[in-house]
């Protein structure tokens, strides 16, 4: 399976660790991922609040470069970025009137014939979680996690869709088919206030408390994430949360290319566990001394 | 020929888009036509006195109004015509207003497309023919189909008419939704102590009969003359002999879900739905029946004192006929299980009105506690959402389905009635109380029995801890709450029986993209349907309360009676006619009529000198389609009112 | 062959089966055939039999009203008489139906004075997709007595290789070949007098009560009329040929008539003449039938 | 060809086609005013002649409009029509007829929105395919 890659800037950046895995976890599987050349913007959250256009002519232009690598089928991994490729994609196919407008600005035709997938889609429908169950290399039997979808991953439905919009449950499947355990909670798809991640913080605090706080009555270890956004939200903030509301939040915060990861049996080092602010490291020695997790790098590399 | 031309201005409704004067003057310059005048509302007793003193002064032997479409006012003006001493059929009605002036706005383009409508007309009324009313007999009987509520009026107001009536329940009783009921807002008497009275009335009524556990299976013919068969489904007791004294169910050892107690309680598999039903005699579920499953038991059969179970009771086919028919097929409930932020109906905790309403029932499964069906602990708090369907687009329907907020303001009371230590929420988007003392009533539930209203939508319903914590927006104080509920009422809407589409087929009635029956005018004509002998009443045609059922239910049956009490009916004669010596007995026609309104029959050919066969309509059975005008080489069958002459003038005059 | 015939037909006399046979003699030129209706024993000897045989005699069965009629046939012309069955026009019992084998018939178009052997002149172009030399539905089947040789059926094709090419054409290329054809038409109905299913009464281009469409001979009354004959052959036409046969300029009405007859079987699994149980095209319906160019 | 004000006919059941036309009237739909609509009492009542006499008058398109299979008053009536016009308008394609020119839709009484969106698209094809030469010499 050959993929053009569309990183995005969080997984170059803030999410480092959501690319690591990612691409690690497509090695291991034979999956291959090519990074589409001089990408650019998504057009995720500035652009679409200030010009419908633009946001839809950035994502057009990325979806161009892939199809030049002669790959008509683009995977992202930020929720954000697979959001924003989805629409501009449904755009240029539905409204004929604006599209040429979007040609004009990208002066080229496109009626969004690249397809775009998220890489959760990608392992879960196109590898086959029966595959992925065959590769599991390592048991993390006990590890309790609570999958958390936010709101960009499946919404709106008719755009995103392939997952249920109001009971995603493709990653607990995932989870599930590597042996981990999915916490049944409702808060899948509550809203962490990422938009508001530095306009109003008070808002992000107590929305991402509701979300921790949920996950910690259902007795989940970690909360596992398909979103750059929803992570640095739960992880950044949750210091902060426990200061505003005094509680003692120790939960992190793992992309499920991590937990997949360590399934598969990759190194944990190369897994990028160590860029987390709340530390998973103490729970994944706990895992590693029931199970060879292998080396687990204790400080934080700069 | 002198043609009358009648321009009509319908206030602004045409003259705004439709130059009439330009348009009248134009059209007195065509041949034939005498006089083209305009009038401000021709359909007016002026504008119809002007019509009639033209006719007299110009001596006029054939009329064109140019006007709005004739569904509205032909029969007006056929009237008209007719008093002013011309035949009915020679008058033409030009559509310029919504076919011309409602729909376009250049003034030069809708007048000479207006004119053009009426050159049309002119041609085709220089080619009418004075045409005579047939009259046909009518059977006197109707046919009610659904033994709800309206059905049940329906029947009891034509037999106080002395004219018999057949209802046609598909239930093993009658009764219909109302029967499930417990309280009805907004006087709070109970459902069964004003419904069961008629139900016995009806059923002891000389003029009514009653086919329970039967459905229809074809309908064919035409106003005056429907016949119809009836399928009556294997009861398996026998009528008769059966006194309902009950051994047979007392005894039955199969537990089966109570559809009618909303499976909130157990029935028997051979049982009567419920103890006020109509007929009182059980009917056994050979879904469930170990008889029928695996020809064990039968301890009904042993049990029966009167002979009364017969197990090798067939399905019976019987075939009457009718003079009119009254749909009173009613609703069935919207199905939420669409809902994912209602948790697809996986909650145990989370039920529908209906289910509330047999809980509340004194009689009900529950005894008249309101309980959580998961646990069945007394509920306290109770969440009450409003709209879940209706008015909603996306999953549901469009529109308001009328009566969910009364009822939900019902339960709250209710609800309070039952457990003075409970608490009502009601999520709502509107509050639609319009109705003799609804409003009243809502206030008296807000202010009296203390239900809180939340004017907002609730988007997600979780469990936690065995509550139901009940997630929403309340957008008065603009705040997001969280309720911890015991239990989930969901007010779901109103939709149309699963099999309307069928029985609307079935009976050549229109209905719209929702499935609802369409009546023939939605203000002028609320009870009848384009196929005249057919009626509707109660929320097979739109959701409605019980009064407004009970009052559309009579108005079917007075429109029905009015029927039945003519002689004989008058039939438009714009019947199909055949010309023998154009007929080469080809039968073509006989056999493409969908009426088997055509017959070949003898003719003496005076040409040929021998005889022969030639089509010939039977008048009473054709309904004028004119398939058969289509079938016909020869141009030997033509249709009265759409001739052949009549069309080809007016493409020529086009 | 022909002896069998005269032996049956003589029967059917004698007994009273019939009162009159539609049979062939020979023409005048010597050559072609012609029909001759025939009443009594002793003419039975004009009778003739074979390839110049070209007429549909069931044209003349409207002729002889309420009378017996033995009939002389060839496949082609038998499904004729299936569809005047079909059309109430004819009674079962009131015929008597001689089919005969028959490999193909002459190319009249090609036939000049003086005999020629039919391989000469070329068989009749309808020949050439003609599925069988023997006719199913008939009382009496009349064989060959020794193997024929030569053929008019084609082996391969079904005859409407010409349909597709001129479909294959641009609409205007049809509008404008097809204009050409209809304006030689001079209206003198040959193709109607000779066809065996134009039966009516009063044809709708006779009727004066109402002009259905234009009687002028210009473009657009022989246009209106060729669509009309076409049209109400729809779903009828046994494709015997015979309009065109007739037609003195020349029409290829074939080639209208063979196009819908293609067009049904591939909408509707139509074939006319087919049987006589079967519900003429267009009075009845399938709720299946195409609706793709409904809107 | 933007100048080309087409001249269409169009003929209407009186129960579903004409009722919907009705709808987009009272629902003041705006379409073009080159469609005529002529009344008749269902799809089945259409002769094939009718639409050939059309077109040699000059008319540069033909509507046929009636009920959704299923829903036709007469029950049967447009099943009929279906079968018979699926022939004249292959067989008026053959002669070379713009097929744009005859066309058949199901509008039912509720769908005038349906109509007016019909009429928009007739007009603008019949537009394309240019005014009707038919039978002029």
């Amino acid at each position: 399976m050959r993929y053009a890659y569309y990183p995005g800037c969080s997984l170059h950046s803030t999410a480092k660790e959501y690319d690591l895995s990612a691409k690690e976890v497509a090695r291991s599987l034979g999956i291959e991922l090519m990074e589409i050349p001089d990408w650019i913007c998504c057009g995720a959250t500035p652009a679409h609040i200030t010009m419908n256009l633009l946001s839809i002519a950035l994502p057009v232009k990325n979806l161009l470069k892939a199809k030049s690598m002669g790959s008509y089928e683009v995977v992202a991994c930020c929720a954000a970025c697979f959001n924003r490729l989805k629409v501009a994609n449904a755009f240029m196919e539905t409204r004929d009137e604006d599209r040429r407008k979007v040609e004009d600005i990208v002066g080229e035709p496109y009626r969004g014939e690249v397809k775009v997938r998220h890489f959760l889609d990608v392992l879960a429908n196109q590898f086959g979680l029966k595959n992925l169950k065959e590769k599991v290399a390592r048991q993390l039997t006990g590890l309790k996690v609570a999958c958390y979808y936010g709101c960009l991953l499946t919404r709106p439905k008719d755009i995103t869709g392939f997952d249920d919009l109001e009971e995603p449950h493709l990653m607990d499947d995932m989870m599930k088919a590597i042996g981990v355990e999915p916490v049944n909670w409702p808060y899948k798809t509550e809203c962490c206030g990422a938009s508001f991640s530095l306009s109003r913080t008070d808002i992000v605090l107590r929305l991402s408390r509701d979300i921790l706080q949920m996950a910690s009555d259902e007795g989940a270890q970690a909360i596992v994430v398909a979103c750059p956004l929803c992570q640095s939200n739960l992880d950044l903030r949750q210091g902060m949360v426990n200061k505003k509301y005094n509680t003692n939040f120790n939960i992190p915060i793992l992309y499920f290319t991590q937990v997949l990861g360590l399934a598969l049996g990759i190194e944990a080092k190369k897994l990028g566990f160590e860029k987390h602010i709340v530390s998973p490291l103490s729970l994944l020695k706990e895992c590693s001394r029931r199970l060879n997790v292998g080396y687990i790098p204790t400080k934080r590399e700069p | 020929m002198k043609i009358g031309v009648f321009v009509c201005h319908c206030g602004t409704n045409i003259s705004a888009t439709v130059d009439v004067e330009e348009a009248a003057a134009a059209i007195g310059k065509l041949q034939n036509v005498k006089l083209s005048v305009t009038y401000r509302y021709m359909c007016s007793a002026p504008g119809q006195e002007l019509i009639k003193k033209a006719v007299r002064e110009e001596s006029l032997d054939r009329i064109v109004i140019a006007s709005c479409s004739p569904a509205l006012h032909e029969k007006t003006f056929r009237k008209c015509a007719e008093e002013a001493g011309i035949n009915p059929y020679l008058i033409e009605i030009a559509n310029i207003r919504e076919h011309c002036s409602w729909v376009h706005k250049e003034k030069k383009e809708a007048t000479r497309k207006a004119i053009e409508l009426v050159k049309i007309a002119v041609a085709k009324v220089a080619r009418n023919k004075p045409l005579k009313k047939t009259y046909v007999p009518i059977e006197k009987k109707v046919l009610i189909i659904g033994g709800g509520i309206s059905g049940v009026q329906s029947a009891i107001d034509i037999s106080f008419a002395k004219y018999p009536a057949v209802i046609v329940e598909r239930e093993p009783s009658i009764g219909g939704k109302m029967a499930q009921f417990d309280k009805t807002f907004p006087t709070l008497d109970c459902a069964a102590c004003i419904l069961t009275p008629k139900m016995v009335t009806v059923s002891q009524n000389k003029y009514v009969t009653i086919h329970t556990y039967s459905e229809i299976e074809s309908v064919t013919g035409h106003v005056g003359d429907f016949t119809v068969k009836i399928r009556k489904k294997a009861r398996s007791v026998d009528l008769d002999k059966c006194t309902g004294c009950g051994a047979c169910f007392a005894k039955c050892p199969v537990k089966v879900d109570s559809e009618f107690d909303m499976r909130l309680g157990k029935r028997k598999a051979i049982y009567v739905p419920f103890p006020q039903a109509v007929p009182n005699v059980p009917v056994i579920d050979r879904e469930h029946c170990l008889w029928f499953q695996k020809q064990t038991c039968g301890a009904c059969k042993k049990i029966c004192p009167f002979g009364a179970i017969n197990y090798e009771m067939p399905d019976e086919i019987i075939e009457e006929k009718f003079g009119a028919i009254i749909v009173a097929t009613g609703f069935t409930q919207f199905d939420h299980s669409v809902y994912g932020e209602y948790g697809y109906g996986k909650y145990k905790d989370v039920i529908t009105g209906l289910h509330f309403e047999r809980m509340a029932n004194s009689s009900g499964p529950t005894g008249g506690r309101i309980i959580r069906p998961s646990d069945g602990k007394e509920a306290q708090d109770v969440v009450f959402i409003q709209c879940v369907g209706s008015r909603d687009e996306q999953k549901g329907v469009p529109y308001c389905s009328r009566v969910c907020c009364m009822y939900t303001a019902k339960h709250a009371l209710l609800l309070k009635e039952h457990n003075k230590d409970a608490q009502a929420y009601v999520f709502y988007i509107d509050i639609r109380a319009a109705g003799k003392n609804y409003e009243e009533f809502v206030k008296k539930v807000q202010d009296e029995y203390g239900a809180i209203y939340l004017r907002g939508r609730v988007s997600r319903i979780f469990e936690k801890k065995g509550k139901l914590i009940v997630r929403g927006a309340d957008t008065l104080s603009g705040s997001q709450i969280e309720i911890k509920a015991d239990l989930v009422v969901l007010a779901t809407g109103l939709i149309a029986q699963g099999d309307a589409v069928e029985l609307a087929q079935m009976l050549h009635i229109p209905y719209d993209q929702n499935k609802l029956f369409t009546e023939a005018h939605p203000k002028l004509a609320p009870a009848e349907t384009i196929t005249s002998g057919i009626f509707l009443t109660g929320a097979c045609q739109s959701p409605k309360d019980i009064p407004d059922t009970v009052a559309t239910a009579s108005a079917a049956s007075v429109k029905a009676l009015g029927l039945l009490i003519q002689g004989e009916l008058e039939r438009e004669p714009l019947i199909a006619k055949v010309n023998t010596d154009l007929c080469s007995g080809c039968k073509a026609c006989v056999i493409a009529c969908p009426f088997r309104a055509i017959e070949m029959k003898e003719i003496e050919d005076k040409k040929l000198k021998r005889k022969r066969n030639a089509a010939q309509v039977i008048e009473g059975v054709c309904t004028g389609c004119g398939n058969c005008t289509a079938v016909c080489r020869m141009a030997a069958i033509d249709l009265e009112g759409f001739s052949d002459k009549q069309i080809m003038g007016e493409i020529e005059a086009l | 062959m022909l002896k069998e015939l005269k032996a049956i037909s003589k029967e059917l006399l004698k007994t009273k089966r019939v009162d009159v046979i539609l049979a062939y003699k020979r023409a005048s030129d010597g050559v072609s055939a012609m029909p001759c209706f025939i009443f009594e024993e002793k003419d039975i000897d004009k009778m003739i039999l074979d390839s110049y045989c070209v007429y549909n005699l069931s044209n003349y069965i409207k002729d002889f009203p309420d009378k017996k009629i033995g009939i002389v046939a060839k496949a082609c012309d038998i499904k004729s008489i299936i569809v005047l069955l079909q059309e109430n026009q004819l009674k079962r019992a009131d015929v008597v139906i001689m089919g005969i084998e028959c490999h193909g018939v002459i190319d009249e178009k090609r036939l000049c004075p003086g005999e020629r052997p039919v391989q000469d002149i070329g068989f009749n172009e309808k020949c050439r997709s003609c599925k069988s030399p023997l006719p199913a539905f008939c009382d009496y089947l009349l064989k060959e007595e020794e193997e024929r040789g030569k053929t008019g059926r084609a082996s391969e094709g079904d005859g409407y290789a010409s349909i597709r090419k001129l479909e294959a054409k641009s609409p205007a290329e049809r509008l404008k070949f097809w204009e050409e054809e209809f304006s030689r038409c001079i209206r003198c109905y040959a193709c109607r007098q000779v066809c065996p299913l134009c039966y009516c009464p009063k044809c709708v281009a006779d009727q004066t009560d109402l002009a259905w469409f234009s009687r002028a001979s210009n473009l657009k009354g022989n246009m209106s009329w060729n669509v009309v004959r076409a049209i109400h052959m729809a779903g009828r036409c046994v494709a015997c040929g015979e309009c065109e046969r007739a037609c003195p300029v020349g029409i290829p009405l074939m080639e209208l008539n063979k196009k819908i007859e293609k067009d049904v079987k591939e909408l509707f699994g139509y074939e006319a003449g087919a049987d006589a149980e079967q519900k003429p095209l267009f009075t009845c319906f399938d709720k299946k039938d195409p609706e793709d160019f409904v809107k | 060809m933007t100048d080309f004000e087409p001249k269409i006919v169009a003929f209407l059941c009186n129960w579903c086609s004409y009722a919907g036309a009705d709808l987009a009237g009272t629902s003041r739909m705006e379409y073009p005013s080159n469609v005529t609509i002529i009344r008749v009492p269902c799809s089945g009542r259409m002769n094939p002649i009718f639409v050939l006499k059309c077109l040699m008058n000059g008319s540069d398109g033909v509507l046929i409009s009636g009920c959704h299979t299923g829903d036709c008053h007469y029950s049967e009536g447009n099943f009929y029509a279906r079968r018979r016009f699926a022939v004249l308008k292959s067989f008026l394609g053959y002669l070379g007829i713009d097929p744009r020119r005859f066309q058949m839709s199901w509008v039912s009484a509720s769908e005038g929105d349906k109509w007016a969106k019909l009429i928009h698209e007739l007009v603008a094809e019949i537009k394309e395919a240019g005014p009707n030469k038919m039978g002029k010499e």
